[in-house]
């Protein structure tokens, strides 16, 4: 394949934010009809090399070919033009806009009076929609989709341009493995037809499944490029990580003490409904102490909306069943109520939800538990610095220094931030949406290991996550919600993805037939 | 004594027709420019308490804020309530010509406060003669002030206004007699207090030797009074205003109060507002087409008297 | 399901359209009536409800779509003093004629307003400050032109008049029913909901407000969106300065003073959100009508001055209130 | 390297005082000179200069805090109205004591602020337009105190005087030097900056303006943040109220109108974010001299005043782009 006559040649690219040399002489190619992976750690400068080749990131050293003409690329509309589409990491969409709107924003179709043609935009959405086998309604706002489906509009929306070359950065963090197997039909198609596409995951069971070729960046340098059905996956990370990671996918099972937490029965119905939300409608579970309990679901499931209600961030209405932490009953009505508790929430959008970007590592990894630090509301600096650093420590966080805004961190080095936040709080119960959504495979070691950790001091976990390896690996038990219901549990130690899998489609997940 | 004239023989019409004697009951539509004036809220007040004084009469007020557009639509909307009377205290002439002459032409009699509007549909103007004030306060400070001569600084009002421009002309076609009264520098105070004081803080530090400020209102003439005494120079110099409001926070008060050295009453013409109305709706008599008050100075002799007439009740 | 979202949320699309319903009930109960009619609804008195809205009407309809891509005019009002200025300085002093003042005094609307643009999307700084200062500016430049006094508009062929069509703006029409100003408030805003319906213009300029960094990266010139907005806003606030001028036979530099807020206040009202990338034109008008709705059954009431400001306070208070209702995003 | 860095980063962050400093040297070279003395630099008008904006310093502190959280509060200069109407009513008609009236004047500024802080934290109204309703209610409420005339206001122990204590407040201290206005706002000013540097509270505060749901999320009492900072400004700006009644004599309702737009140009030239979560006090205090000095030296200029509109536009719209040099983030 490599020796195709390539499609895009990159050659000796660099490019420094600050004091940090996010690509170093990076030579890339892609060939036309290949899937070439790229992976790393997270700020290993992947998202960097590919903004350069899509025109977003303009200023870097090095140059670029495509079919042998070096280019150079002002904007991102450069880059289209040349036919080279970029799926971004972080979902870029218009909330307020719909689905249609957002697939052919900046080319717009028209009728003959130059007006917008919104039923052929409507209908031309629909079909691409279906194409990569999703079902929602083109003329829906997309604010109101949930993340998964936000990620599939993007995919239809590179998909539109009918680019030769495809970005893929991340497409699947947020998709469950129903939804990635329809992605990798369409990738398939495409790669028929002669796209290339260059493809960012940190699942790496993914790789191993879809690409022809894969290039490992390591703080910004190439490290290999390998045929990944070569190598297993643990030689991959250990080229990714630089050192062998070993027992990935699994937590030292720690005696489980008393139950810490028990959900009866419990239901909300919005006084306001929004669509497409799905709240508890009669969730049973529980959760003892030193115990990891994980949550199964579809998209849409109501995991997430589980998390939120027992962290008191649920919408207002009227709530049945019964809530009980460490035996008594207790009502969460807002964050502040559920840290009091002790119970902490790392949640699912870490940029929307988690962070406050242009503030620096230190004030946001502090914020949670500013009244530990100093006295009469005073922060005590030294103290606050000592436990930040600390925690970045502990996680192993990548950063420059303390003060430096968190949003140039990479993505999962800001995933690592929300974490060490809410553990600074020395919460008894943790729950997490999708902790791992964009960590690199060496970070989610260490995530893991930390879990295992801290369930060994009695902490309990509840986590949410659409990926199954993971359930089944860092779980004790998995609980399966549908519809806004509890439907099954496995205990890890006897199950597999396959028995998971099953009970989260149940009998409504016909819709993918042929699976 | 009042100067008077009768313009056009014409009688108002609109008198005869809306009169229905002392047995009517009469509802009088008060539309005022801007209350934010002290002037103008006076004004009001004046109305309102010589109207407590006729029995027949239901005085209502709007107010335009200073908005020609707010000022029509509230005319307009006393037309639609079918007004037996209407007094207004234009915010400019020109704008409200037309909503004026609307009334005029309904049959409303109107009473025209302070400032004009463009021609004659109106059945009375009442309003004091701003450059007759302004040369009354040259005079003074010629004549009592600055006999030998010195240097004047001026606060003007709003850059644009009519009575700015008036109480300026005024003043300074009548200190030309004395080659040796000087202007040495005006500036811009807005009518307002607080702009009156920033404004003298400059003037202050550029002019060495001041002799008398002359302020278009007594609002700027105080905020320059404490702007000189901040810096000890309060005593250097004399303070005159102008418009002699009755009122605590009022121009008498400050001479009075040996602030100012003096002060000259523009009338807000709320009583004899009221008196004309009177004459029309109740006795059904006619009224001069336009009534101009005189001037008033007043100086350490006079104000507490003056003070006390104008505010009987207390 | 989606049956009955969509009526719930046809029903909160237009739920600007019911405050103003409401309102207008209140109003005709709350009406002074005289000889047993109800004076509010008399066709004379609904008339000068909007007439009286007009300007402000026009300017908001410029200003929702500033307040879409999530920026602010606050020079709207100096612009429509500056406008009105220059209609009477052309037509009477340097007796213009009607087309040529009017394009004029257009162009400079439209030209004031694409600087603001330039400042905002070229350097970058808010347009919150760019507008303060352009108030500034647009204020000195009128008091300036005009030589600081209002400048009376008489009509004729003579010298120094304005040409009669120009004082056939100031009219009423429709068997003297419908004042022209209504007529091109109305124009005005039906022109500017299709423009948001049909263009793709339109969807740049919500992309722009609602996610600016993903409007670029899908290729949208956000920077000529901008300007383009900006200059639009400043078009709408010289074309109602000139119909304010004609209204009221004058241009004078002072007019306009805070209307830049009641603006604001019509938009929000109308359910746009100052966050941008949300909101609608026909909320706007609902709103605005809503605001001259108000004005107008307080002055028929002859409520105190005072008192007014109060409850005018208290409404807008409610009505954006009532705006959280919709379901949340 | 981190080196340089951390030293252009320090210049950058010190960029509106270098505004200042560009305006008071420009300030310094335009002054005219009387027997050879600049008169700018002498001590009496630099008191002059600072004791002018200490007023709308103290509001724009507030105003700091408030844009801080991502709002806007345009009801401080109604407020300041209100509450020198307040001090003089309580004082002067209602022959109350110098303690007991300032105490309730700020008690009702604080309470203002917060009911505001409350409509816009907990019913979720924009703060934009939950302050133009309040700017016109406290406007109302200060007509209607008054009587809609100014409470003139004079010094003494008798009946219908007000103590001398307050008398003080207006006066000059450190050898007639200082006048206690500026004295006010020094003290208000650097309690904001410490308290912004050392409190848990301001962490919060800037965590709430940065990013409201991750505040949320992370434990932050969003809503008690909100009410506190609309109710902390509120209580600067019937502050600013006490010091415009003892500066003026007088307390009258119409004091302060446009004041919150002059706060604002303060916060903002002094490179706090209209979006919120970023900026600070020493700059806006940075900004209120700037725009001090600028008007001094106008005045000391004896500019036309229409021309002064145009040069602060223009200062204005370049001391915001100067903001706009720090390194991008
Ligand atoms: N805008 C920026 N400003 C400053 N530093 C940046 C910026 N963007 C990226 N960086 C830095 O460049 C490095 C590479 O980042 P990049 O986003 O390319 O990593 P990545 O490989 O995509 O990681 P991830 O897997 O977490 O997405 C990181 O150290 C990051 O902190
Ligand atoms: N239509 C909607 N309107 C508003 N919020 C929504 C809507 N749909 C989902 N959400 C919220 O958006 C967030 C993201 O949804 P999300 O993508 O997590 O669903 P999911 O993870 O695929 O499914 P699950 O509900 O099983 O977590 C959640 O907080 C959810 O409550
Ligand atoms: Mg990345
Ligand atoms: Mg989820």
């Amino acid at each position: 394949m490599s020796g195709n006559a390539a499609l895009v040649r990159m050659s000796r690219i660099g490019k420094r934010y600050g004091g940090v040399q996010a690509c170093r002489e990076v030579d890339f190619s892609l060939g036309a009809g290949e899937v070439h992976a790229l992976l790393g750690e997270n700020g290993a400068g992947k998202s960097t090399l590919m903004k350069i080749l899509s025109g977003d990131v303009t200023d870097f050293d090095g140059q670029i070919e495509i079919d042998g003409t070096e280019v150079l690329f002002g904007a991102p509309t450069d880059a289209q033009a040349a036919g080279i589409a970029m799926i971004h990491q972080e979902l870029d969409l218009v909330p307020g806009l719909s689905v249609a709107d957002n697939i052919f924003l900046g080319r717009e179709l028209r009728t003959p009076l130059r007006t917008v043609d919104r039923r052929r935009m409507d209908r031309e959405a629909r079909a691409l929609l279906e194409r990569s086998g999703v079902r929602i309604d083109p003329r829906r706002p997309v604010g109101e989709l949930r993340v998964g489906e936000q990620q599939l509009v993007t995919i239809a929306k590179a998909i539109s341009l009918d680019a030769r070359v495809l970005i893929m950065d991340e497409p699947t963090s947020a998709l469950t493995s129903t939804e990635v197997e329809r992605l990798f039909d369409v990738i398939r198609e495409l790669r028929r037809v002669g796209v290339g596409i260059v493809y960012i995951s940190h699942r790496m069971e993914e790789i191993a499944q879809i690409a022809d070729r894969a290039t490992v960046l390591r703080n910004g340098e190439i490290v290999t490029t390998f045929d990944p059905r070569t190598l297993t996956t643990a030689e991959v990370v250990e080229a990714m990580v630089g050192r062998p990671v070993q027992t990935l996918f699994t937590t030292p099972d720690t005696d489980t003490g008393d139950e810490l937490l028990r959900v009866d029965d419990l239901k909300l119905t919005a006084s306001r409904p929004r669509p497409g939300r799905r709240d508890p409608d009669g969730i049973s579970l529980t959760v003892r102490a030193g115990e990891i309990v994980g949550l199964c679901g579809l998209l849409g499931a109501g995991r997430t909306e589980l998390l939120e209600t027992l962290y008191g961030v649920a919408p207002t209405g009227t709530r049945s069943g019964r809530i009980l932490l460490q035996g008594k009953e207790i009502r969460p009505r807002s964050p502040r109520q559920a840290l009091a508790y002790g119970i902490g929430l790392v949640p699912e959008d870490r940029r929307a939800s988690g962070l406050v970007l242009f503030h620096s590592i230190l004030a946001n990894t502090v914020l949670s538990s500013l009244p530990s630090y100093g006295r009469l509301g005073v922060i005590a600096r030294r103290q606050e610095r000592a436990a930040s650093v600390t925690m970045a420590d502990r996680l192993r966080l990548k950063f420059g220094r303390l003060q430096d805004e968190v949003g140039t961190l990479s993505g999962g080095n800001q995933q690592k931030v929300v974490f060490g936040r809410m553990l600074l709080t020395d919460p008894k119960l943790l729950l997490l949406d999708e902790p791992t959504r964009g960590v690199d495979v060496g970070a989610k070691a260490e995530i893991y290991r930390l879990l295992g950790e801290l369930a060994g001091q009695g902490l309990g976990v509840l986590l949410a996550s659409s990926e199954l390896p993971e359930l089944i690996g860092v779980c004790d038990r998995v609980v399966v919600l549908r519809d806004g219901r509890d439907v099954a549990s496995f205990s890890t130690a006897e199950s597999s993805e396959g028995d998971l899998l099953a009970a989260a489609m149940g009998e409504t997940a016909v819709i993918g037939e042929g699976r | 004594g009042t100067t008077s004239d009768r313009t056009g023989g014409s009688p108002s019409d609109g008198a005869s027709k809306s009169c229905k004697g002392a047995d009517g009951k009469y509802t009088i539509g008060m539309s005022q420019a801007n209350v934010a004036e002290p002037y103008r809220q006076r004004m009001d007040d004046d109305i309102r308490a010589a109207a407590k004084e006729v029995p027949q009469f239901d005085v209502k007020f709007a107010d335009a804020a200073q908005d020609n557009a707010k000022q029509v639509a509230d005319v307009d909307n006393y037309i639609t309530q079918q007004i037996d009377l209407l007094i207004i205290s234009p915010n400019e002439a020109t704008p409200l010509t037309a909503v004026v002459k609307k009334a005029f032409d309904k049959g409303i009699p109107v009473l025209v406060l302070d400032r004009k509007v463009d021609g004659d549909a109106y059945t009375g103007f009442i309003g004091g003669d701003n450059v007759q004030i302004g040369s009354e306060a040259g005079k003074y400070v010629a004549e009592k002030l600055l006999p030998n001569g010195g240097n004047i600084v001026e606060l003007k009002g709003l850059a644009g206004a009519t009575p700015q421009a008036e109480r300026h002309q005024g003043f300074v076609d009548s200190i030309k007699a004395n080659p040796k009264i000087k202007i040495i520098a005006d500036a811009s105070g807005d009518w307002l207090r607080e702009k009156g004081q920033a404004q003298m803080d400059a003037l202050l530090k550029a002019n060495p030797k001041i002799d008398v400020v002359y302020a278009h209102n007594d609002p700027m003439a105080e905020g320059a009074y404490l702007a000189a005494k901040s810096v000890g120079r309060e005593k250097e110099m004399k303070f005159i205003g102008i418009d002699a409001l009755p009122i605590p926070s009022g121009g008498i008060k400050a001479v009075e109060q040996g602030r100012l050295s003096a002060t000259f009453t523009y009338p807000t013409n709320g009583k004899e507002a009221i008196a004309a109305a009177k004459k029309l709706l109740v006795d059904c008599g006619t009224i001069e087409k336009s009534q101009v008050l005189p001037t008033r100075l007043i100086d350490k002799d006079n104000a507490a008297k003056i003070y006390a007439e104008e505010n009987p009740a207390g | 399901m989606t049956e009955k979202r969509s009526i719930v949320a046809t029903l909160f699309r237009f739920q600007s359209v019911f405050g103003l319903l409401a309102v207008f009930i209140a109003a005709i109960i709350f009406s002074p009536r005289k000889n047993g009619a109800i004076l509010f609804v008399s066709a004379d008195n609904l008339a000068n409800v909007v007439r009286a809205v007009s300007e402000i009407g026009i300017i908001a309809v410029g200003m929702t779509f500033v307040i879409l891509i999530g920026g602010i005019d606050l020079s709207v009002g100096a612009v429509l003093g500056l406008a009105a200025v220059g209609s009477a300085v052309l037509m009477v002093e340097s007796d213009w004629g009607f087309l040529p003042s009017v394009l004029l005094v257009l162009v400079i609307g439209l030209i004031f307003g694409a600087l603001q643009g330039v400042a905002t999307a070229m350097i970058g700084i808010q347009s919150f400050i760019v507008t303060l200062a352009g108030l500034q500016i647009a204020r000195g430049l009128a008091r300036i032109w005009s030589g600081g006094q209002g400048v009376a508009i008489a009509y004729g062929d003579g010298p120094h008049e304005a040409p009669n069509s120009f004082a056939l703006l100031g009219e009423r029409t429709f068997g003297g029913l419908v004042p022209i100003p209504v007529l091109i408030f109305a124009v005005v805003a039906i022109a500017a909901v299709i423009f948001l319906r049909v263009s793709a213009f339109s969807r740049h300029l919500y992309a722009v407000g609602g996610n600016e960094k993903a409007a670029r990266l899908s290729g949208v010139p956000v920077v000529r969106v901008k300007i383009a907005v900006f200059a639009i806003c400043g078009l709408l606030a010289s074309l109602a300065g000139i119909v304010h001028a004609v209204q009221l036979n004058q241009g004078s530099p002072n007019d306009g003073i805070g209307y830049e807020l009641d603006a604001i206040a019509a938009v929000v009202i109308g359910g746009t959100s100052l966050a941008g990338g949300r909101g609608s034109v026909a909320g706007t008008v609902a709103g605005a009508l809503l605001l001259g709705v108000l004005n107008n059954i307080l002055a028929l009431n002859n409520i105190d001055s005072n008192i007014q400001l109060l409850i005018k306070g208290l409404v807008i208070v409610a009505a954006a209130a009532l705006q959280r209702l919709r379901p949340a995003s």
